[in-house]
């Protein structure tokens, strides 16, 4: 059903007025301050152009990193449930890489699985997606080792592609996508024969079913201690990760009204299994470093049929130690 | 047209209050709303959250058993910020749970069997359930025997049933405190757990046991289980890990491919020995 | 409309400021009702983070109260606390969190007339400088709490 | 220098009282990361040079590293700070460590105990370089207004990924503070409160005791120059209490200004 149309460079800045005076909330990548982070913006102008990768995935517009649950308000003994969150804005994330946007698989996989989570589904349905596939790598990518591409369609309601003359070609994959166009359709043009510029070259570097099979095996084995030994605990992969999902909750109060909010959390950090007991099941980093890998490419494509990275390589450019998840992928599918 | 929010929680009153130990209480809640209590079922072995609100939620298996109707149970000790506020509450006042979340005990499918509960301290809580929904339809069931310590007399939780099952026939009741902890008073044994079994002996023959303990206690207890003839197979456990959501999305209680939350809490041995190390 | 009321708390060590306090009501000299105390054993034991949990919770203004140098029951208590709020004092200026909020002094237990004082002149400043919104609305319940009031 | 550093790691080991030398070694492109050499024959993977920046004092007590022994650390002047101020705090006594010291222009230094590397680094007191203070004298020179603005627009951006924290060698608590709640002193989610009280609150607890590696603002995927605040702090304890070896906010003296107090 994919309809391929163009839309000059220059005509974004009309495409991003559109779609704010249609009522869109439109998230674009900005640089600035040593970090390129997606928010919000009234024009093209000053978004971010060229960047390999942003500093922090679009998580935030589906998963924010502090969101209300519900709100309630106490009256000495009696409690009452107060009008929850209001729906979230229709929202435009603009300039995600294709790596981004698959990942919105495992987003959906975990949240809407089983329980339906509401308040992830609620701005599921209200982001539309526009991505840019990629015309250059870094040596931290690696989306086609697992499974992705620099050109990957998965999770994008529209995808622009670079083409000669200062204009993007527009495939536009889903009806949210044609939504958007008819908000601006006046800049798209028919796309008839567009070329588009060669996208980046991206090597396979690891057979992904070979490490799936390798993993619960070597859940003993002496590599976790070696790799993480420089692991220093923080949960930089797991909040700049565009697949991770997992989250704390926290009730915060004012006098007599309350909140509970939802914020992220990282397996990478002790306390994320610390019992009150002072027993904690992955005691020590080596586990949890274990915990992330074995969740990523052994627990969720056994369970949920997806694998937990799109190879976006954003935990290996953040990390302060270098714990480059390509190279330890590398390194246990080649161990004997 | 909105959908409702899984992380809604019911509201509850405190309906009744028992202080079981010091730092044990009880709780009976029941429904506010009398739509979620018609609406409202759970099966023997299912946990819940619960809110105090402005503090946060926590995890506990529903003490009661399903046989009893209109209000569930929840037994806790004081330990962290919500427990603490938990048992600052009174009759009264307002609670929230949501539930009943994870798996169930298969009761069902022992009928005509005997049943051996082994377990200690705060451990009995998520059994008691299964106890009193055996003990309601006790006609399914053969022999029930309750093996249960606990580090003092004074630490001992539901000190009321367990008279009460010490009185009646059908029931056999062997309490225990660990050495130490008697009083002049105590008429049960002196010993811990495992060693107490072990000078039981009841038969494993079509029983089935339920274990549940802190962890050094599961680990001496196991050898004996094995050769009083139980296979892993037929002991029955609830783990308890870190919760936040009980729904399998947070990602605390993740142990291997599982989720205690939503693949447990129960699970056999047999099951139990091939998860990783991490509960 | 009424005149805002700044709502201080006043942070004060037991044997000095707080005994100084109840010289002020013995006396019969009147102040400003708008300061709640917080008795503490002693300047040593004023933690910063209750400084800024009291401006998380609500606060306008903080007074921060003790024993004279050499006078503190515990000897240095106060001699430690001052090194201290002068490296937070000057953290938080740097922040750009405003510090005239922020009411440091030595009161005696003999001094029930420079409590008054202190109190009275903390409640004007504090009052010329408004609610501190800024801060206290920082926390996500404030903010959809002001969003629905204004809407 | 990376000769002289392989050689010493090499005879350490080989003594056998050493069981692992930390140190920088090649990591993945071209960056280096740390390193735990625990055989002789290994010591060629260490590295020495400009790239060698983290703080390795960090390691000192985590768990996993504590298990492989006796340890020596490759350090800088920044490293052995934190050495000095860990031992200060009773982390490590004398013999627990040996250091392979490394001088600001580039010379090994050989240090036959912990004594001799705190008279070492005693003598070169911690002050904040030309660019640092100008960078702390631009905000300084900022209306409150303007601070206000620009902080909040920093710590905005902050995740709470606890990188500065974990990077930090003096955050060793077990337990962090934003990790206490009862009652919960910091707002745990990065809201804007949440994030600012972390901000003030990791920099007090610093404060006397931040050795100004780096680490916090190098190691922030978000850039925010947190090492402004710990900066700030420095300068005020140099201009106001003077350099001390012992830990400043836990000594005084009468005579400390006050015209701040009523």
């Amino acid at each position: 059903m994919t309809e391929k149309k163009t839309i000059k460079k220059s005509s974004l800045d009309g495409l991003f007025r559109a779609l704010k005076s249609g009522g869109k909330r439109v998230l674009a990548p900005v640089e600035g301050n040593g970090r390129t982070i997606f928010r919000e913006v009234d024009s093209y102008n000053g978004v971010a152009a060229g960047y390999i990768q942003t500093t922090l995935s679009a998580k935030d517009a589906l998963l924010p990193r502090c969101e209300e649950m519900l709100r309630f308000r106490t009256e000495q003994s009696t409690v009452t449930m107060e009008q929850g969150p209001a729906a979230p804005a229709p929202t435009v994330v603009f300039g995600m890489r294709p790596c981004d946007a698959k990942s919105l698989a495992v987003l959906n996989a975990v949240y809407l699985k089983d329980y339906n989570d509401e308040l992830y589904r609620a701005r599921a349905d209200a982001t539309t997606v526009i991505a840019i596939s990629c015309t250059s790598c870094d040596e931290y990518c690696f989306c086609t080792s697992v499974g992705g591409s620099p050109g990957d369609t998965t999770g994008s309601d529209i995808l622009l592609t670079e083409i000669d003359g200062d204009a993007y070609l527009a495939e536009i994959l889903t009806g949210k996508g044609e939504a958007l166009v008819a908000m601006a359709p006046d800049l798209f043009a028919a796309a008839g024969g567009a070329k588009t510029k060669p996208l980046a070259d991206v090597k396979v570097q690891f057979d992904l079913k070979e490490l799936e099979k390798k993993l619960p095996g070597s859940f003993e084995g002496p590599v976790w201690i070696t790799q993480s030994l420089r692991c220093i605990g923080c949960g930089t992969c797991s909040y700049v990760c565009p697949a991770c999902t997992c989250f704390d909750v926290q009730d915060e109060t004012d006098a007599n009204r309350g909140m509970r909010l939802r914020c992220w959390d990282s397996c990478g950090l002790g306390i994320f299994t610390l019992h009150t007991s002072g027993h904690n099941p992955r005691d020590v980093q080596s586990q949890r470093w274990r915990q992330r890998i074995m969740h990523k490419f052994s627990y969720q494509p056994d369970q949920l049929s997806v694998v937990g990275c799109v190879g976006c390589g954003r935990c290996s450019r953040a990390c302060p130690v270098d714990m480059n998840i390509l190279q330890h992928i590398k390194d246990i599918v080649e161990a004997r | 047209m909105e959908e409702k929010n899984v992380y809604q929680p019911y509201l509850m009153r405190i309906a009744a209050a028992i202080q079981e130990t010091p730092d044990v209480k009880t709780f009976r809640l029941e429904f506010i709303n009398e739509e979620d209590r018609k609406n409202f079922n759970f099966r023997a072995g299912q946990f819940g959250e619960y809110s105090v609100f402005g503090e946060g939620e926590s995890t506990f298996c529903i003490a009661s058993s399903p046989t009893r109707e209109g209000y569930i149970e929840c037994t806790f000790r004081k330990m962290g910020r919500v427990t603490k506020a938990l048992a600052s509450r009174e009759v009264g006042d307002t609670l929230g749970f949501r539930g009943p979340y994870g798996n169930t005990f298969p009761i069902d499918q022992w009928k005509g069997k005997s049943l051996l509960f082994v377990t200690g301290g705060i451990a009995l809580p998520p059994l008691r359930c299964v106890i009193w929904n055996a003990l309601d339809t006790r006609e399914n069931f053969k022999d029930i025997t309750i093996v249960y310590g606990a580090r003092s007399v004074q630490d001992l939780v539901y000190k009321h049933e367990l008279e009460e099952w010490e009185k009646r026939g059908d029931v056999k009741l062997i309490t225990t405190v660990d050495p130490g902890g008697e009083t002049p008073e105590w008429k049960g044994q002196v010993g811990f757990v495992p060693t107490v079994l072990e000078k039981a002996a009841p038969s494993s023959a079509d029983t089935i046991a339920l274990l549940c303990g802190p962890p050094i206690m599961i680990k001496l207890t196991m050898p004996i289980l094995t050769k009083l003839g139980f296979s892993a197979e037929n002991i029955f456990t609830t783990l308890e890990n870190r919760m936040k959501c009980g729904i399998g999305k947070c990602g605390r209680c993740n142990v291997g491919k599982y989720f205690v939350c939503k693949d447990g809490p129960v699970f056999t041995f047999a099951q139990v020995n091939q998860l990783p190390p991490e509960y | 409309m009424a005149e805002f009321e700044p709502k201080i708390i006043a942070f004060v060590c037991n044997w000095c400021t707080y005994t100084g306090a109840d010289l002020t009501g013995t006396s019969r000299i009147k102040y400003a009702a708008n300061v709640r105390i917080i008795r503490l054993p002693c300047t040593g034991r004023i933690d910063f983070m209750l400084l800024m949990k009291a401006f998380a919770k609500g606060a306008d203004g903080i007074i921060v109260s003790g024993c004279h140098p050499n006078d503190c029951h515990y000897t240095s208590g106060n001699f430690h606390a001052r090194r201290r709020w002068m490296v937070f004092r000057s953290l938080l200026n740097f922040m750009g969190i405003d510090v005239r909020r922020i009411i440091f002094s030595w009161v005696s237990a003999a001094e029930g007339a420079k409590w008054a004082e202190v109190v009275n002149t903390a409640v004007k400043e504090i009052r010329a400088l408004g609610p501190y919104d800024e801060y206290k609305n920082l926390s996500p319940i404030r903010a959809s709490w002001r969003s629905e009031h204004a809407g | 220098m990376q000769d002289k550093i392989i050689q010493k790691a090499r005879e350490l080991l080989s003594g056998g009282d050493v069981k692992v030398v930390i140190g920088y070694g090649r990591g993945t492109g071209d960056r280096v990361h740390a390193v735990f050499v625990q055989k002789p024959e290994d010591a060629g993977a260490l590295v020495m040079d400009a790239r060698c920046l983290q703080n390795l004092a960090v390691y000192l007590p985590k768990q996993e590293v504590k298990a492989l022994g006796k340890p020596a650390i490759v350090a800088r002047p920044p490293v052995m700070r934190a050495i000095r101020q860990l031992m200060y705090e009773e982390q490590f006594r004398e013999g627990d460590i040996v250091v392979i010291g490394v001088s600001d222009d580039g010379q090994v230094l050989d240090f036959p105990d912990l004594k001799s590397m705190i008279e070492y680094i005693d003598k070169l007191p911690l002050t904040l370089s030309p660019e640092e203070a100008a960078a702390v004298a631009k905000l300084d020179a900022m209306t409150r207004e303007e601070r206000w603005k620009f902080w909040m627009e920093e710590t905005s951006a902050c995740i709470k990924c606890y990188a500065c924290r974990a990077s930090c060698p003096m955050c060793y608590c077990p337990r962090c503070t934003v990790e206490c709640n009862q009652p919960q002193w910091i707002s745990v989610p990065a809201h804007e409160m949440g994030n600012l009280e972390w901000h003030i609150m990791r920099a007090m607890h610093l404060a006397g005791r931040c050795v100004n590696c780096g680490d916090c603002y190098r190691n922030c995927p978000l850039k925010i120059p947190l090492n402004l605040l710990t900066q700030r702090i420095i300068a005020d304890i140099g201009d106001n209490f003077g350099q001390e070896s012992e830990y400043v906010l836990a000594a005084f003296k009468p005579e400390d200004k006050e015209d701040f107090i009523r």
